[in-house]
């Protein structure tokens, strides 16, 4: 490896741990989110942000660029997370995640530059990103790619069987979708609540170009996408299963669907932050003081009227 | 009034006016779902080959591409049967379409009981209800041709989502080539005095043939048309409460949450008067050929007469009283 | 009338009425989504696993399935959120299981806004006017939890599809443990002259508040509750339209086609009172905490009586002019 | 071939025969109906119900029959017409097809003996059968078994791949899946409009056992009905892909899509069973003379009522 590769390793590894610092941070502050498959794709959101696409903060609207699509769109925080630290707009932006006029619980187009998507619904990302490709090439615009991140458990959907099937229908050799292979899914491990093996073979038959790695290796997924992008076939679309840990980092969040949508006390959030530093040798400390507000329902509201 | 049909039917206006505008606007696409020949697309497809996607018998991902075309700019038409835009694909239309106000035209075919023989897993008596409690959707129902034709342009004129519906039906003529429709605009047809009979859709017809015949024995029913149910027409619909203090709705579509239902949530709200709604029921669908689904359900000419009538009788009562 | 809110929520007692069932009922089957813990199906998992079935995240897939349970003589309680029960399955809810009247008990959990910080693709304010355009099914939002524990109960005893609430709240208790649900029955919960306040689900807690709030300034107001949206309680609504001539409804549903225009097609019909409707409007969801969204779009027993005021002044002025 | 066996074939092919002209009549007399995909299956169907199922047309509801779901709903003609003929319920009733109080358009179920399932929306057969074979387990009936035949058009729905992926998780053995791979769909070829290819490839990924056939040959037919039933892998469900010809037996009508959806005229009629005499040998003449209705429509009701 060049001093140049290993650089960049470096950094998108460092990018990688402070997507996984920034989203328990305002995570914890909402009271709501999903650990577990945003730690789990933590890489792989570093490494295309990090030069894989090609996108520009200054321009998040640039005809010309390559576009991104969270199919798990549950998932959001990572993005927001690694939108923030690449400049599409303010850190402290994150912050205002699930509250009134804040940025969505999923990814809402339009919602912050760099959001094309608005999602929520399991299953209905690649169908979308199959229309942003098609419509790059009405437009002639070769130049630009369509991402598309999916859940595992997602692929239970039907209708990304169907985008599968359309999308090597029309030969969409400029759609890259990716799996998140984290192998568990809300409520459990996919090989006992809904198997989707062998995903390989799946996609296979559906008319795609598959390629595997681990999702957590940055010089895997550099390559693997270099692949994607430059060696694979002509005239079909290509999947990059990414080999996963959900929650990766924390231990305790590891492979545990409890994390998959929870958000830990202040408390936890400490031994989460002295877990993850530890995973990676790190020593940070978080970058405010971490509140969490309290949810006083209906209760709230009409005793309040009544006093 | 005379009332005189038109040979052609409100389909093939849709797909004749998707070709004209399609050589007006370059960024007009069609989607379909393996019925292009039903839902008329194919005079489209066969004009525009190139801007024609066929995304075979997969709804949730023909609403899924159109999204992400309209996304980047396109303004796109899916199309599909009213039963798979309503109800197959309507999450898709809900989450990828409707909240971040995509420039998406969904055309609901065979809408209502024009499916007629498809029986009721492809009548659709709800895409009304269901599309009105939608954010940010307009929901039209256009009673002819030319409201068709108009309504089309319209849109393309509005960024934005909208559900319009196209039925398989020869309707009655109730304007002509130089009709203006407008978002939440409706039109007073006839002038009338003891009871105003809404129509939307191509049920407007029966409307007008109701006041005929209520015009023989001597009620004075004034008649609206309603083509946009959202946004809706409250002032029209607010002056004829005033005016005739007593209403009669009939529709191509359950009556619940339908036309009737619309005007009824704003008379009650504004002026409440006494409201009969005529459409279907809580009830299953026959397959069979629409004169007989009409006459099977009592969506006649004579049935509206005949609620009218109860209805004017009661309130001349009321008054004399 | 104090106001007292219950430590246990609605989707706990939906989850602990599961398994009490399942007890009675060997033919009571739970098919999950990937949600059993959410939902709360996870008691009744444990409890009998052999008849739990995991569909994985594939929700037409769950109502395919309950379906075809169902025909073999199961009772099956399809469970996921109303989001996607009402929206993203609505075809297979509408082609396989209401119109063959098949035996199924459709749960949406975490309707209307409760699925607070998820945002709009999992908040469903719609689900009751899609529900109720339905043929066939019965459509339930219960008050408290001994509402919501009886309505099971009678669901049991009643063939047929429901589709039924089951709201991630605490709710004031409206109820007691001897509360009898019967499909179609609405209940007086408070008498009152001037004014009668609609309330559905735990809303119906805003409206007692309300009540209270108007007590203080001297106006009297009725509270009416309908768990029953279809078939629905005719004979109270038109009984309170003639006592109060005035309705305000309040929902955790959007203002079209819900529990006001259910209403509202009533009392048109039958007694045409001024009625207010209250609930969400053509408007995005924001993803936030309760309170928050309660606050938000003013949902709140001084927005409630606010409302109810404005109405009966304009009455009274009405009335003596 | 026994004399025994190939007098079997010869009474299923009679009945396939049988099947199609009484189709023919019925569809006429309605001026409404599916005449390709229903003569597509009409060996299929003959040989269902011919002995590969094991059902009573005294007993309908016997709990121990087989189940026959058609999931391509719109091609209930030829359902209908193999009931009448297997003695389910007379034939005459046939004539009901798409009239007030008569047989739907597509199959509604317990409109008459037989009809399992109610359809119409393509894609659902298929988790409801998956029901069906779910329920046969939990009530310990090891006897029956679920047959569910799909359209190829059909297979662009990804509630198909939904139920697929379920019911091998499930392990359902006794779910035998058919598809009329008759290569056409509504509006053209599948090849053009939205391929399924490779079909076999899609099911095995999907963890099925495949067998293909010839879903005109009665010996075949046979044969691999045996071989589902009684020799193909325990624990997994069963998938047989019937090459067929849509509007088999009318050259006319073969692999035209003119003819999915379309009555023929009374002249047309005529012609059609001609054309499936000269194909089968026949000299068949219509059972009855053939009227077919005119739906005057809404201009029919109003100016009837305004007369
Ligand atoms: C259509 C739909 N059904 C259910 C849900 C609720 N839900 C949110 S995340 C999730 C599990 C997703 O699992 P997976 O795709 O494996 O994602 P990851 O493990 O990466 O978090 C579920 C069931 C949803 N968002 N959409
Ligand atoms: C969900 C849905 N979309 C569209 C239709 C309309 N439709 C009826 S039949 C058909 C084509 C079916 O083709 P295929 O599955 O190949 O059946 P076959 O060739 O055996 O007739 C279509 C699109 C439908 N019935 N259901
Ligand atoms: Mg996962
Ligand atoms: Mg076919």
């Amino acid at each position: 490896m060049t001093r140049l590769t290993s650089e960049l390793h470096q950094a998108i590894d460092a990018k990688a741990f402070a997507i996984r610092q920034l989203c328990l941070e305002f995570i914890t502050c909402a009271g709501w989110g999903h650990i577990g498959g945003s730690f789990s794709e933590a890489e792989l959101l570093a490494s295309l942000y990090g030069g894989i696409m090609n996108v520009d903060p200054q321009n998040p609207s640039d005809p010309r660029r390559d576009m991104f699509v969270l199919s798990k769109a549950h998932a959001s925080p990572a993005l927001y997370a690694v939108l923030a630290l690449s400049g599409f707009f303010p850190r402290e932006r994150v912050f205002s995640y699930c509250r009134p006029d804040g940025l969505d619980g999923h990814t809402q187009r339009g919602q912050c530059p760099g959001i094309e998507y608005s999602g929520g619904s399991l299953g209905t990302g690649l169908s979308y990103a199959t229309g942003l490709a098609l419509a790059l090439r009405l437009g002639d615009n070769f130049a630009s790619r369509v991402y598309c991140l999916l859940g595992d458990g997602e692929c239970n959907e039907g209708q990304i069987w169907e985008a599968a099937m359309s999308a090597a229908h029309y030969g969409l050799d400029n759609l890259i979708a990716i799996v998140d292979y984290n192998k568990v899914m809300a409520k459990g491990k996919l090989s006992d609540l809904m198997s989707v093996e062998p995903l390989s073979d799946k996609f296979a038959s559906f008319g795609w170009t598959v390629l595997e790695c681990d999702g957590h290796d940055v010089a895997e997924i550099q390559m693997i996408f270099h692949r994607a992008k430059y060696l694979e076939m002509k005239g079909r679309p290509t999947v990059v299963i990414a080999h996963t840990v959900k929650g990766r980092g924390v231990p305790e969040a590891e492979f545990n669907y409890h994390w998959h949508t929870h958000a830990p006390s202040i408390e936890q959030a400490g031994q989460f932050l002295a877990a993850l530093n530890k995973t990676y040798g790190k020593q940070e400390k978080f970058s405010r003081p971490l509140a969490s507000p309290k949810d006083g329902g209906l209760e709230a509201v009409i005793f309040g009227d009544l006093a | 009034m005379k009332i005189s049909f038109s040979t052609k039917s409100l389909r093939e206006t849709f797909g004749q006016t998707l070709v004209e505008l399609g050589e007006r606007y370059k960024q007009l696409i069609v989607l379909d779902a393996d019925l292009n020949t039903s839902a008329r697309t194919v005079l489209f497809k066969e004009r525009y080959p190139d801007r024609f996607i066929q995304c075979g018998i997969a709804e949730a991902n023909l609403f899924g591409i159109a999204a992400g075309l309209a996304a980047q700019g396109y303004v796109t038409f899916p199309s599909t049967f009213a039963a798979f835009a309503a109800r197959k694909a309507l999450d898709q239309v809900y989450v990828n379409i409707a909240y971040p106000k995509l420039d998406v035209k969904i055309a609901g075919s065979y809408c209502g009981m024009t499916a007629t023989e498809c029986g009721p897993s492809h009548n659709c008596a709800e895409d009304l209800a269901i599309m009105r409690a939608l954010p940010h959707v307009k929901v039209l129902d256009p009673g002819d041709n030319y409201e068709l034709r108009s309504m089309m342009h319209a849109m393309m004129a509005e960024p934005g989502p909208v559900y319009f519906r196209v039925a398989k039906v020869n309707a009655a003529e109730l304007f002509g080539p130089d009709h203006n429709f407008e978002f939440g605009v409706g039109h007073l047809l006839r002038e009338g005095r003891d009871v105003t009979l809404f129509g939307t859709g191509f049920m407007t017809a029966v409307a007008l043939a109701a006041a005929t015949l209520l015009d023989r024995e001597g009620i004075s029913a004034a008649v609206a048309h309603i083509p946009s149910l959202k946004p809706i027409d409250e002032e029209l619909i607010v002056r004829q409460a005033r005016a005739t203090g007593a209403f009669v709705t009939i529709e191509n579509h359950r009556v619940f949450g339908g036309l009737g239902g619309a005007v009824a949530e704003i008379v009650s709200r504004e002026y409440p008067v006494q409201l009969e709604m005529l459409g279907l029921g809580d009830t299953v669908f026959e397959a069979a050929p629409l004169q007989d689904l009409l006459r099977h359900y009592e969506l006649t000419p004579h049935a509206l007469a005949a609620r009218a009538r109860a209805l004017v009788t009661r309130k001349r009562r009321a008054t004399a009283a």
